[in-house]
C-alpha cells in the first residue's frame, strides 16, 4: 500500500514535538508495509492524547471510552474475524483505568496489537502521575513524589504469559516500525509498551532521558525463553531494553471458536430451522 | 379458596432437590395440557437455608401465582412450620412419615420404604404428586424415562420401579386430595421461564453476541445463550466485569453483530458510561436488566421493580433510549424481539425491563411462530456508499435523525464511531453550532421512538370506577386481582404499560382522567411509574399501591388492599 | 453597550500564556477593589487550538460573565478574525504590532521593543492592560513583585523593567480607552473560582479524606486539596479508577474521616454502584459532581446543566440524598459546608452540582467568616455504647430513620457496616418484614432532609408577570437578564433554586401559580428541572429556554430570546 | 486474646465442608494469637461467599461490593492508622470485578493484609469460571472448557515486586494460621492466595485435589530472593508450593504520610489558623 492512502494529518491537536507525531508516522509506515487496505484495519482507542489517533489516520475508527480501549477491540475481532484490531491509547488509559481489561485481554488471547503511548503521565488531564510514572517523581498532583510503586507493563505481561510483548520507543522510528508489524502479524495479543515522551508534562523522562537508555535487544536474544524474559522485563533503569521481550505460540481466541471460522458474525442468517428445534426441546 | 386453580408448594432446603420435582411436576402438567404459573423463592445460598418452588396449575388460563398452599411438600420440618398456617381450606401437605405435620392435613409418605436410596425421593414424590393429583400417568412415565435416559436402561428402571411404587402407595390415600380436573390446554407448548424466553427472542431476531458477567436474577439469559443459543451461531464471552461486557457490546454491534447485555441493578450500574457512550456513538444494542431489590446488594435473589428511573437516567448528557417492560413470557420473547429491531432503527440503547420473579416463573407457552414475525432491521451491509479510503458521513445530519449505519470492513469507505461531540464524519468538534444540531439530531430520534410506542394494554371494563395501572411484570396478578374485584360487583379496569418510555399520552390520558380512581401498582417504595406519568402528562394518580419486601405481588394480596 | 461594566477579553493558543496575563489582571483589580466575573472558554487540548480568558470587569457588584468585548488582547491573528465581529462600540483590540488587526480599532503594541524576551510579554501585556485601563499602579507592580519574588531580584528587577516600559508605552495610548471608574469594592478579597471555594468549604467543614481520579472540570476541587489542604491535615489519594475512588470514600467515613469526591459525569457514571452501596450503608459521602456536556466524552472542557437526572438517580434501588446546587462562588463555599454536616446527618450521599463555568470562574470574594459558620455533625466518636466485642444496632430502627453511628476503634463495641438487607446489627437478612422496616426507614431520612431543605432564592420583583426559574450557576446570567427586561418596563422575578433535591413545593408552589408566565432556564436540552418540577408538584411551566452548545449563559443571550 | 472472644457462628450461608469454614476457623486463630482486640480489627469484603466472612466473626466490619473490598479496606488504614486491616474474598472478586484495584494496591503498598479465599470458580453465583479456573476446565458457562489463559495471582504480585506473597490452603491449619500471622504481622500489603475448595460447583480442584499438590517450601528457601520467588510462583501442576512466596522491605505508604503520623484523621480537629492563612493565600 503507498502510505498516502492513510492519509497525513497536519492538524492535530497534540503539542509540537510530542512523541505521538512520530508513533502515527510509525503506524502509517508499518501498515504500508504490511500492505493493509485502511477499511480491512480496525482502530480502537479510549481516552487521552494518545487515544485521539483514530481522528488521524483513515482507517476504520472506533474512539471509546477513557481506559475502554481493549473491551470493544476484542469484541470487534471476536464478530469479524477479517479485520486486524489494533488498540492505542496512552500508560493512564491501559494501566490505570483500564488495567482490568489489560489483565484480561492478556488471558483471552484475541488476536489483535495493542500500542501503548507510554509517556509516563497522564498528559490530556495535564500532569498528574500516571501508572508508569516513576517512584518519588514530583508532579502537580504528587508535589511530594510519587508514592506508588510504578507499574511495570512487561513485567506483568511476560509474569501472565502475555503471547506477545514488545517494548519501543517513538524516537526510534525503524524499531517502532518492526515491532508494529511483528505485533499485527502475530497471531494473538500483541502488546507493544512504547515510549512516547509528552513534552508538556513529563520534564524527566523526555526524548534525550529515552534516547539514552534504550537500547535494543542483542541479536541473539530469545524471546520464547521466559525465565529470560521475566529478568529482561526487570530493567528498568540506566539501560532500558527494546525489542520484542517475550512470545509464545498460544493460540488465539478468535482461531479457536468454531462459529468464527465461517466468517463474520453480522451477515450470518438467522438458523431460523435450528431455533425451531431449539423451541421443541423446551416441550 | 382465595384463588382459582391450585397452587402446590415444594419448600426445603437449597441443595434437597426441591427445583428437580418441581421442574418435573410442572414440565408433566404442561404435557398434560394445564395452564401454569411457577414462582421460585430462594435464598442467596447453595446449600441449606429455605426455598420454596410454588406451582399454581389451573385448566383455564391464569396469570399470576397464588399465596394459599393447596398441596406442601415439605422436604424437612422447617418447611411445615413456616407454612402450616398458609394452607388453603382442604390443603394437605405432603411429608416424610418421620416428619411432624404439626397438626396440619397431611398425608405421610413412607419414603424409606419406596424409594430404596434418597437419590431416589425425587421421583418417589413425583410419584405421588402425580398419583395424588390424577395427573395422566403415561405422560409422567415418559418423563422419567426422557430424564434418566442418558443414564442407561438401569437407571431408567430403577426409577420406573421407584414411580410406580409411589403411585401405587398414593393411590391408597387418593382421597386426602381432589384429583385436578382435566386439562383442556394444547398438548406440545414449552416449559418457558422468561429468561428463556428472552434468549429465544434474542435468537429469532439474530442476536450474535453477548457479553456478560454473572449475576442474579439476569445470569440464566447469557446461559441459556450458551447451553443452547451456542448451536446457533453466537459467541458469548464472559467479561472480566459489567464495564467490560458492555463497552464489548458496542464493538460487536460496531463490526455489524446483534447484540445483548444482560445483568441486574449492580452490575448495570457500573454499564451507565457505556450507556452514555452508546447515545452517543449512536450505537445499537439490547440490554436487559432484570431487576432485584437493591440498593447495593440488597435482596440478591428476590424481586422489584425499582430500577425504572436507573434505566430511565442512566448515563451522562441527554440521548434518547426506549425501555420495554415485559408483562408476560410471551412478551419477553416479542419485545426482546423487538427490541433488536428499534435499537437498530434508531441506534440508541433499548431495554429489556424485567426483574426476578418473571426471570424464573415458567409458563405453558406455545412454540413461537417464526415466520410471523416482522422483519429486524439490519444495519448496511452493502459495499458501496461513501467514499474509497475515507470516512464516510456516519452521523450524517438527517431529518429523522437517524444515519445510514455502515459497517467497517463490508464497504470500502471508512466508518468512524466516536465518542465526543463530532462532525458528520465522526471526526471530534468544538463548534458550538453542529454541537446543537448533533444534540438536536440525537433527541430527534427520541421522538421517532416515540411515534412507534405500544400502548398500555387495556383489560377488563372499558370505562371503569376504578383503574389499576401497572407495568411489567405485574400485569399478571394486579389483573386477577381486578377479576377478584369485578366479582364483588366493581367497576375494575387494568392498564397495564409493557413500554415505560417514551409514552404517548394520547395512547392513555384520556382513559386516566376518565376513571373515577386512579391506583398505580407498582413493586418499589416511591412509586417510580406513578411519579413518571405526572413528569410527562402532569396527571396525578389517586393513590399508589406499592410492595417492595422482595417477594411478588399475587392477586389475593392486591384485592384485600384494593377492596 | 450590551452590559454593564467592561468585558476583557484575552484570547489565543493554549500555551501561548493567556492564563497567566489573565490571572495576574484579575488579581490586580480584585486587589484594587473591582468586581470581577471571569470565564475561561479552553479546548480539549494542552498547545494551539484557541482559548480565552474573560475578565468582565465593573465597580459594582455584578453576576454573570458578558459577550461583546470592550478590549480584545489578540495574541494571535486567528483571535482577531475570530472575535473582531464581536467587539462593542467603541471596543479595541490590543496586538502585537506585527499582527494584523483586520480593520478593527486596534492598539498595536511593540511587544519586541517593550519585551527583551518572549517570557517577558505576559508582563508587558500586563503593564499595557493596567496602564491603559487606569488601574492602580503600586497594585499592579506589587503583584509582579511578588509572582517573581521566589526567582530572585534580578528577575524581579528585569520584570518590573518591562511592566515599566510597557506602562509608559501605552500611557501615550490612553486615549484610546477610557480608564475604568474608581472601585468601589473592599480590599482584601480573595481571588478564588468555584472549585477553589469547594475546596475551601470542605475544609471548613473538616474534610480528611479525598479520593479522586482527574477529570476535567473537577480535577481541581482535588488538586486544592492537595497543594494546599496537605497541610492542614489532608489524606488526597489519587485512585486507579473512579470506582476505587468512591468506595475508598466509604472506607474513610466508615473510619470516621469526613471525605470528598470529585469528579464529572463519565467518572460519575462509573461511581454510581457506589452510590447505591452508600444508601444501603448509610454511609455519609460528600460528591462534587461538576458538569461538563455529554453524552460520554462529549465536550470535556465546556459547561452544561444536564447531570441533574444522574444525580438524582444514580445507583440502583431506592434511598435518600439531597443535592445542592451553588449558585455563586460563595454558594460553593457554603453549600460544601452544608453538604458535610447534611450527609453526616442523614448519613445518606449528598451532592454538590456545580459545573465548568462555574469551576473556573474567579470572582472577588471576602474571606469566609469561619468562626460564623454553623457546626458541621460528627459521628459519634464516644467510647461507650454497645455490647464490648459485639456488634451495636448500627442500623437501629428509629423514628427519624437516623441511628447513631459510632466509629470502628473509638469504642469497643463493633461496627458492622453492610451492603445488603440487614438486620439493626448489620448482619445479612432475607425476613421480609425487616426489609420493610430497613427500607422505610432509609426513605424515612429523606423526609428530614426535605424539612431542611433551602428554599429558592427570590430575586427581584415580587409578584412579576414573568418569573424566570433556574438552577445553579444559571442565577448571575438569569438575575441580570432580568434586570435588562426591567429595564425595558417589564415586570420580572428570578427564582433560583440551589437545591434542587428534595424539594419542599409548600416554599415555591404559591410563587410560580401566581405569575403570569413562568420560564424555566436551564443549561441543558431537555428540561431537566422543569420536568422535575412537573413531577414534584404537577406544575407545568410556560416554556424552557435550554442552551446546550457547551456555552454559557449571558445576560444578553438570555434577554435577547426572553425580550 | 481468648479465641472465643471473636464468637463462633455455628448458622453461616455456606454448604457443609466448604473450605471457607476452616479458613475462618485459622483466621480466629491467627487473631487470638496474635492478640489482637476485635474492635481494633477493620474486617474488609466483598461479593461472594467467602465475602460473607465479616457476618460470622466478631470484628468490625464493612461488607462492600462485588470486587470492591481493597478500596475501602486501604481508605480505612489511611484513615485510622491505629487499626488492623484485614481484606477477605473470592477469587472472582479479587482477580475478576476487583482486579485494578488488586494491581493499584499492589503498587500502593498500604499496611493491610488480603486474603483470597481462592476456589477457582464463582461459587455464589453457581459455578461458573473464575479468573482463576484452570484452562480447558468445564464448568456450566464453558461447556466447551475455559478458553482463557488463568490468572496467576501469585506470578503477577511477585512480578509486581508486591511487598508480602504467600499462598496456603484451608486443608492446613497450621500452615494457614501461620500465614495469616505473618502477613497480618508484615508492614505493608500482604496476599495470602489460599485455596479454600468450593463442594458445591469445583468438582476438579477438590479438598484431595490441593491436599495431594501443596507442599511447604522448604525451610532454606529464601523469600527475598525475587528470581527464585518468580520460579516457585509458576508452579501449578503436581506440585503447587505454599508459603511465603516473597517478600521485601518497601515502606507502606500509610507510614510515610506524615499526617497519619498523629493517629487517626477522624478526631484531629480542624485547623482554623492554617485555614484563615490560607485564605489570605488567595487575596
Ligand atoms: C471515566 C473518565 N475518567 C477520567 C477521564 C479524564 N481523563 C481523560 S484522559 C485521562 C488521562 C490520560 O492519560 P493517558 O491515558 O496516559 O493518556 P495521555 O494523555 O498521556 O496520552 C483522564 C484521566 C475521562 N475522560 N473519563
Ligand atoms: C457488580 C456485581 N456483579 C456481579 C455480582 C454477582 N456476583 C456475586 S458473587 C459473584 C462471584 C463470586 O465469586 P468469588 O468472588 O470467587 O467468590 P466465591 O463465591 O467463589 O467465594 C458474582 C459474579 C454482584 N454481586 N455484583
Ligand atoms: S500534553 Fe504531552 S502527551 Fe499531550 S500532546 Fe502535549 S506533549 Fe503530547
Ligand atoms: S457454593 Fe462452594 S464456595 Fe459457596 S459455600 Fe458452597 S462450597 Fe463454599
Ligand atoms: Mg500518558
Ligand atoms: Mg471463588
Amino acid at each position: 500500500m503507498d502510505i498516502e492512502v492513510y492519509g497525513e494529518y497536519k492538524k492535530t491537536a497534540w503539542c509540537p514535538g510530542c512523541g505521538n507525531h512520530d508513533v502515527m508516522k510509525a503506524v502509517r509506515q508499518a501498515l504500508a508495509g504490511l500492505d493493509l487496505a485502511p477499511n480491512k484495519v480496525a482502530h480502537v482507542s479510549g481516552i487521552g492524547q494518545a487515544a485521539k489517533a483514530p481522528h488521524y489516520i483513515d482507517l476504520n475508527g472506533f474512539n471509546g471510552l477513557h481506559g475502554r480501549g481493549l473491551p470493544p477491540a476484542q469484541a470487534i475481532k471476536l464478530c469479524n474475524p477479517e479485520l486486524t484490531v489494533i488498540a492505542q491509547s496512552g500508560d493512564g488509559c491501559n494501566y490505570g483505568e483500564g488495567g482490568n481489561h489489560f489483565l484480561a485481554a492478556i488471558r483471552r488471547n484475541v488476536d489483535m496489537t495493542l500500542l501503548v503511548h507510554d509517556n509516563q503521565i497522564y498528559g490530556l488531564t495535564k500532569g498528574q502521575a500516571s501508572p508508569t510514572t516513576p517512584e518519588g517523581q514530583i508532579t502537580k498532583s504528587q508535589p511530594d513524589g510519587v508514592r506508588n510503586a510504578p507499574f511495570n507493563p512487561i513485567a506483568v505481561a511476560v509474569a501472565m504469559k502475555c503471547s506477545f510483548v514488545a517494548r519501543s520507543f517513538s524516537g526510534n522510528t525503524a524499531h517502532l516500525v518492526k515491532m508494529i508489524q511483528l505485533a499485527i502479524q502475530h497471531k494473538g495479543f500483541a502488546l507493544v509498551d512504547l515510549f512516547s515522551p509528552c513534552v508538556s508534562f513529563n520534564k524527566v523522562n523526555t526524548y534525550g532521558w529515552y534516547k539514552q537508555r534504550c537500547q535494543e535487544l542483542p541479536e541473539d536474544y530469545d524471546p520464547t525463553d521466559w525465565a529470560a524474559a521475566m529478568q529482561v522485563a526487570q530493567e528498568f533503569g540506566e539501560r532500558i531494553p527494546i525489542g520484542v521481550i517475550y512470545r509464545n505460540d498460544r493460540p488465539s481466541l478468535d482461531a479457536s471458536l468454531p462459529v468464527l471460522q465461517k466468517g463474520p458474525l453480522g451477515r450470518q442468517p438467522v438458523d431460523r430451522d435450528g431455533l425451531r428445534a431449539l423451541m421443541q426441546s423446551y416441550t | 379458596m382465595s384463588h382459582t386453580g391450585r397452587n402446590i408448594v415444594i419448600g426445603g432446603e437449597a441443595g434437597q432437590g426441591l427445583v428437580t420435582i418441581g421442574q418435573m411436576l410442572t414440565r408433566a402438567l404442561i404435557r398434560s395440557g394445564y395452564e401454569v404459573v411457577v414462582s421460585q423463592d430462594y435464598m442467596s445460598r447453595v446449600r441449606g437455608g429455605h426455598n420454596t418452588y410454588s406451582i399454581r396449575v389451573h385448566d383455564a388460563p391464569i396469570a399470576a401465582p397464588a399465596e394459599a398452599m393447596d398441596v406442601l411438600v415439605a422436604l424437612n420440618q422447617e418447611t411445615v412450620s413456616l407454612h402450616k398456617g398458609e394452607m388453603a381450606e382442604g390443603g394437605i401437605i405432603i411429608l416424610d412419615a418421620a416428619l411432624d405435620p404439626e397438626g396440619a392435613r397431611a398425608v405421610p409418605v413412607p419414603f424409606k420404604d419406596v424409594a430404596p436410596r434418597p437419590i431416589f425421593e425425587n421421583v418417589a414424590a413425583l410419584g405421588v404428586l402425580g398419583s395424588l393429583l390424577g395427573v395422566d400417568r403415561p405422560t409422567v412415565e415418559g418423563l422419567v424415562r426422557e430424564t434418566f435416559g442418558k443414564k442407561g436402561d438401569e437407571v431408567v428402571g430403577q426409577n420406573m420401579k421407584v414411580l410406580d411404587d409411589a403411585w401405587k402407595w398414593a393411590e391408597a390415600h387418593r382421597a386426602s386430595c381432589a384429583a385436578l380436573p382435566a386439562p383442556k390446554g394444547p398438548k406440545g407448548r414449552m416449559m418457558l421461564h422468561g429468561n428463556e424466553a428472552i434468549a429465544l427472542g434474542a435468537l429469532a431476531a439474530g442476536v450474535k453476541f453477548c457479553s456478560f458477567y454473572p449475576m442474579t436474577p439476569a445470569t440464566s439469559v447469557a446461559q441459556e445463550l450458551i447451553s443452547k443459543g451456542r448451536k446457533l451461531g453466537v459467541v458469548v464471552e464472559q467479561a472480566e466485569d459489567e464495564i467490560a461486557a458492555m463497552n464489548m457490546a458496542l464493538g460487536a454491534t460496531y463490526a455489524g453483530a446483534k447484540a445483548l447485555v444482560p445483568t441486574s441493578g449492580g452490575g448495570f450500574a457500573l454499564m451507565t458510561e457505556g450507556v452514555s457512550l452508546a447515545g452517543v456513538m449512536e450505537a445499537p444494542v439490547v440490554i436487559v436488566l432484570a431487576q432485584r431489590p437493591g440498593p447495593a446488594t440488597g435482596l440478591p435473589t428476590r424481586t422489584e421493580q425499582a430500577d425504572l428511573n436507573l434505566a430511565l437516567y442512566a448515563g451522562h448528557g441527554e440521548f434518547p433510549r426506549a425501555i420495554l417492560a415485559p408483562a408476560t413470557i410471551e412478551d419477553c420473547f416479542h419485545l426482546t424481539h423487538a427490541a433488536f429491531d428499534l435499537t437498530e432503527r434508531f441506534q440508541t440503547p433499548v431495554f429489556v425491563l424485567t426483574d426476578q420473579y418473571l426471570s424464573d416463573s415458567y409458563r405453558a407457552v406455545a412454540p413461537f411462530d417464526l415466520d410471523a414475525l416482522p422483519p429486524v432491521a439490519e444495519p448496511d451491509f452493502t459495499p458501496g456508499g461513501g467514499p474509497k479510503f475515507k470516512r464516510y458521513k456516519r452521523y450524517e445530519l438527517t431529518e429523522s435523525g437517524v444515519s445510514p449505519r455502515k459497517v467497517p470492513g463490508f464497504t470500502e469507505t471508512l466508518v468512524l464511531a466516536d465518542c465526543h461531540e463530532h462532525t458528520e464524519q465522526g471526526n471530534i468538534t468544538e463548534d458550538a453550532g453542529l454541537r446543537n444540531a448533533m444534540n438536536d439530531k440525537r433527541l430527534r430520534k427520541g421522538e421517532g421512538l416515540r411515534k412507534l410506542c405500544i400502548p398500555p394494554r387495556v383489560i377488563g371494563d372499558a370505562k371503569p370506577d376504578l383503574l389499576l395501572v401497572c407495568w411489567g411484570s405485574s400485569e399478571g396478578p394486579v389483573a386477577e386481582a381486578a377479576d377478584l374485584l369485578r366479582a364483588k360487583g366493581r367497576s375494575v379496569g387494568v392498564m397495564s404499560f409493557t413500554q415505560v418510555w417514551p409514552l404517548d399520552p394520547a395512547q392513555f390520558l384520556p382513559a386516566l382522567r376518565a376513571a373515577k380512581e386512579v391506583v398505580c401498582v407498582e413493586g418499589n417504595a416511591t412509586g417510580q411509574f406513578a411519579r413518571l406519568l405526572r413528569q410527562e402528562t402532569g396527571f396525578e394518580v389517586s393513590r399508589t399501591l406499592l410492595r417492595y419486601d422482595g417477594r411478588i405481588f399475587t392477586p389475593g394480596w392486591l384485592a384485600e388492599r384494593l377492596g
